[in-house]
């Protein structure tokens, strides 16, 4: 089978929108779940086709996303400028597929402009541009940049009394640089309890686990001691996390950590916690395989494995 | 020869740093939208009065330059107009990163203060030296760089800064400088200032170092040389017209700075000049990492004296 | 028109990364002071056998770039010859203080591998360029750069390297290169290496433009412009001769990088020609945030393919 | 009363050895006390006449640095390029003063050349250089630095399988700089358990207290959550300095992360405790004040604010 590049054909995601206000929580759920498997679906479609990408950090992160964006981001298409939008700064800019495929999903870009990811002068840059892409708060990529940013907005809101909340996606491995340590100390400092960090836990990173690397454990004894309120959560689970993201603040004077467990290339069976999908692309036959995987799950499976189970609260 | 009664060496010589902290204090009042952003350097930065007058405004994030950028970009975000002010040498070297990716790329509106810049730390040596940034921060696209040569200039950049949206990098002095500018002044991006007129040679100069460049023009004068003197507070933009009107009109031009020679003002001279109008320059400024010594001693250790600038303009002339 | 039928851009190409782990495992094998010193960047820098033929010395911090040089300035007290190995936009960046002091200014033995330098991460964008390292780490006192131009430059710089006592930082290309030099060549700091002779104009370049810039002469040739082109491996010491000959010999100078205009090895020979001998120099390099593309597509849109580079040359000498 | 300019007349400090190596702990101590008081006596001076310098971290690191150099460091004169020496490295590098006077004290230089410290072209510069003056390990001055060359070398004699130990002092306030968490995290992942970490805990940092600044608290959770054994000590008893830092490994298996309680200007009393004398220079009847009260002291007086008392364990 050959591959074609990518092309509008490509872009063939339906447009969801927030539900009305009054939906009831099951409703709610159903909608990020549904949102979820759309954008999975989307998001392998770009990296298959554009040839590259971060597919294992895009799963890992897009039940995530598809909360935030679904459900507890006070911010859509015509809010996107408004200052008292609530903010999202996906620090883990590698995942910028699963971004734009999530704003195309709720109608901050056209969902056909997805065809241009990664091609020449496209707004869809590998990593996220804030001067070219509506929606995008900062210009990540480089580790460790998005928490301090987040604590920045934090400060303004605080020092505007606005309620405006402000949410930070960042990626395990990425917890290895010392920037986020001092961006945590100054948020709690500054008592920022309507700042919520989230953490991809899905304890790999480039190369190898986290553990091998620079192990972060024990995570949420280093959050609690550098002031922070902090919940683990399943990550993709959606129940979970929209109760949890939607409890701002979670601790009134602390800024809360949500250690959300999650796995890499969820939940795709050949990619699921394992570090060789961080940025490979996948072959025809992998694609196949993939996608059915994906369609024939009515929503994306919750983790099964027994270390994830094990470890969740 | 020419009697020099009113040499601007013997003006009162003024801190910087106090035209900054009473410019950012009536911007503050101006504009709510302003904030501080420091590193523990509250008292370095002589922000004192500044905090008494907005405790909720001056954000002293701690020892932490990295934080201090990217909560400046984030500060930004939340439409808030912050101006980072710590030691330059620790705000370029440490927080470089956050400088291309948060301020420069993102074209936040972030004002990064460069406190006690170039050589003024003197006997602290070369890790507390600050002679890189100008060179650093040329490299980074999108970043205006302005280097005050007096604290009419400096207010008035300030104010400038303020009033555009995008990043801005000013070095603020601390090693004291008479006033060369009149009180009416107003900064004006990728313009130079003509401090000085003469054809036979062009010095090209700005911060703590403009002043003495000036004198050197007075002694010169005294022999019969007529050097220019070309104020350039704004590195990036640089006035392009400027210097090619120098290359084509005098013999050669020195550049003078309290800056590495390899990046600085004078490298944005000779890159412009190859590229324009070729002319002989030379580059004046610190070229290693200095031994111990005050700031004075380093800035005469390398020609950066008056009695230095004019004995190269002669050799480039001669 | 002269028939070009051995043109160095049918050459089989070459990731030098290749080479830059095979070299640095032969040095492991030959002394054992030698060790790795990543980033989480085993993968990136293709340093997977290495782990595996010496799994102690292959030192990964994590993502901590600060870290990462600290511990190699450690390593380095200790005894050992630490090979940092990182992406070049992140090394530099992020561990720019780090590189001042803790390499440069302590002088300790740590050789600074810059991966996957200039623009080879393409689409990735601008956070992931590395095209100011160059101008970042001249402004440094104390440093050798080197950019390599093709594996076998590669491998003789990581040779010499490891064999002189002090800092160096190389960088080691991703985006494949021709081999433009016999196996026999060593590299000699403060040495440009003449390519081809030629009168009328010269080509200066290095790294993945320098095979760029010999395709431009042979296309010049063929219009009959006798076009010199300098391969300057070493940025830093420049080879000051070398460059004024080809100001005083030929009617101007063409710089070709994959790196920032403001400040570079383009920087590096403007301020060598004003100071020596004025000439006209065209610098040609990145000159802003690059917008979406890849390597080759970015290096083609900046004029730094041999059509531009001929382009610019043929300007020059018109 | 005129001061005079910093002159070899104002190198009246003894030299001072190591005692013999059958030493008692009691002997011990009191050659630390001594060590200490001519130390502080000597920095005091050179604070004065040179004009310059950070004499409140002086004189609350220099209990450590006595400790350290008099009793504890296998270094001296004769091994000070010895690859198996002990290394110890002063992150806080704005106590150079404090260094210099030490290693004079100890012999590593000639105590007359004191009286260059900050002029023109000396080895003695305001902050520490290792290419210049014998014994000083890391050109540090920079905050943060110390800690990840302290990890790189304790590598190093990990490598090498070597019992050589490695410690590193730094300031609290010096603690909210992000590199010395990465540094920590790699530290704890090495098991690098011969490498000490010892904080002035003096709890003031340049313009403020670490409290009002950017809290440090809780210290002794943040160390032990990245994988340090933490001990808490009075950073000016010399007994309890000299027994904690000769136990090495703490843990083993852990790096140690010594909490030296202290407070800044240590025992002057005007000075103590008050972070005006982060870098401020005495004026005559201050000096006069100060050296009577160093010189009357048989050693320095143990701290007495309620606030360290209570805290120390
Ligand atoms: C400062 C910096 N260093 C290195 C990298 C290269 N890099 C990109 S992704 C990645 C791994 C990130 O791991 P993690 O944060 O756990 O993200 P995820 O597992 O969700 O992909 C690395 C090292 C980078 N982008 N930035
Ligand atoms: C990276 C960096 N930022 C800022 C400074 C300026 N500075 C010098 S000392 C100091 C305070 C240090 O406080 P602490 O670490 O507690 O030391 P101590 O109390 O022992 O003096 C500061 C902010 C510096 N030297 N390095
Ligand atoms: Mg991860
Ligand atoms: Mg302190």
């Amino acid at each position: 089978m050959s591959k074609a590049a990518l092309s509008v054909e490509h872009t063939t995601m339906p447009l969801l929108g927030r539900l009305p206000a009054h939906s009831s929580r099951a409703e709610q759920v159903a909608h990020i779940a549904e949102a979820a498997r759309q954008i999975r679906i989307q998001d392998l479609k770009l990296v298959y086709h554009a040839g590259a990408g971060h597919i294992g950090g895009d799963f890992s992160a897009i039940d995530i996303l598809a909360t935030l964006y679904g459900a507890v981001l006070e911010i859509g298409p015509e809010t996107v400028a408004d200052p008292e939008r609530d903010r999202f700064i996906l620090s883990k800019g590698h995942v910028a597929g699963a971004l734009y495929t999530t704003l195309a999903a709720f109608g901050f870009l056209p969902i056909t402009e997805l065809a241009t990811f990664l091609k020449p002068l496209s707004a869809l840059n590998g990593h996220p541009n804030r001067t070219k892409v509506a929606g995008v708060e900062a210009n990540t990529g480089p580790l460790g940049h998005g928490l301090p940013i987040a604590v920045g907005h934090a400060l303004s809101a605080k020092l505007d009394v606005s309620l405006r909340r402000t949410y930070v996606l960042v990626g395990d491995g990425e917890l290895q640089e010392g920037s986020n340590w001092e961006a945590m100390m100054a948020a709690s400092q500054y008592q920022l309890d309507r700042l919520t960090v989230i953490v991809d836990r899905n304890r790999l990173q480039q190369g190898a686990t986290t553990k091998e690397t620079n192990d972060l454990d024990p995570l949420p004894e280093k959050a609690a001691a550098f002031g922070f309120a902090v919940v683990e959560v399943n990550g993709h689970d959606h129940g979970e996390l929209l109760d949890v993201l939607s409890a701002v603040p979670f601790r009134p004077g602390k800024p809360t950590f949500v250690i959300a467990h999650t796995h890499k290339g969820h939940p795709v069976s050949f990619m699921s916690n394992n570090v060789a999908w961080h940025h490979k692309v996948p072959n025809p036959a992998e694609y196949q395989q993939a996608m059915t995987e994906l369609e024939t799950v009515g929503q994306p499976r919750l983790a099964v494995s027994p270390r994830l189970d094990k470890e969740l609260r | 020869m020419t009697v020099v009664d009113t040499s601007i060496a013997d003006q009162p010589r003024y801190d910087c740093r106090d035209a900054y902290v009473e410019t950012l204090a009536e911007l503050a009042h101006e504009d709510h939208r302003i904030v501080g952003v420091v590193n523990d350097s509250v008292g370095s930065s002589k922000l004192n009065s500044f905090r008494k007058a907005f405790p909720d405004r001056l954000i002293n994030v701690g020892i932490a330059e990295q934080d201090m950028v990217g909560v400046a970009s984030g500060l930004a975000n939340g439409g808030r107009i912050p101006f980072v002010s710590a030691a330059s040498c620790f705000l370029t070297a440490r927080a470089l990163e956050q400088i291309k990716a948060d301020v420069a790329y993102s074209n936040t509106n972030v004002k990064l203060c460069g406190m006690s810049p170039g050589v003024a730390y003197g006997e602290l040596g070369p890790t507390h030296h600050s002679i890189e940034d100008i060179a650093w921060l040329r490299a980074i696209s999108g970043m205006t760089i302005i280097v005050p040569a007096d604290p009419v200039e400096t207010a008035a950049a300030l104010r400038w800064a303020a009033a555009v949206d995008g990043p801005v990098f000013i070095r603020v002095s601390r090693m004291s400088v008479p006033q060369v500018y009149p009180d009416s002044y107003t900064f004006e991006p990728g313009k130079a200032i003509t401090m000085r007129a003469g054809n036979d040679v062009t010095l090209i100069s700005n911060g703590t170092v403009l002043w003495r460049a000036m004198v050197a023009a007075e002694q010169l004068a005294a022999e019969g040389i007529s050097a220019r003197v070309l104020s350039m507070p704004s590195v990036k933009p640089l006035d392009v017209e400027a210097v090619v009107a120098a290359a084509e009109q005098t013999a050669g031009i020195v550049t003078a700075e309290e800056s590495t020679i390899a990046g600085g003002l004078g490298g944005a001279v000779a890159e412009t000049v190859v590229q324009h109008h070729p002319a002989r320059v030379s580059i004046l400024g610190i070229p290693e990492f200095a031994p111990t010594g005050s700031a004075g001693y380093l800035l005469d250790r390398y020609g950066l004296s008056p009695e230095g600038i004019a004995d190269t303009a002669r050799r480039l002339v001669s």
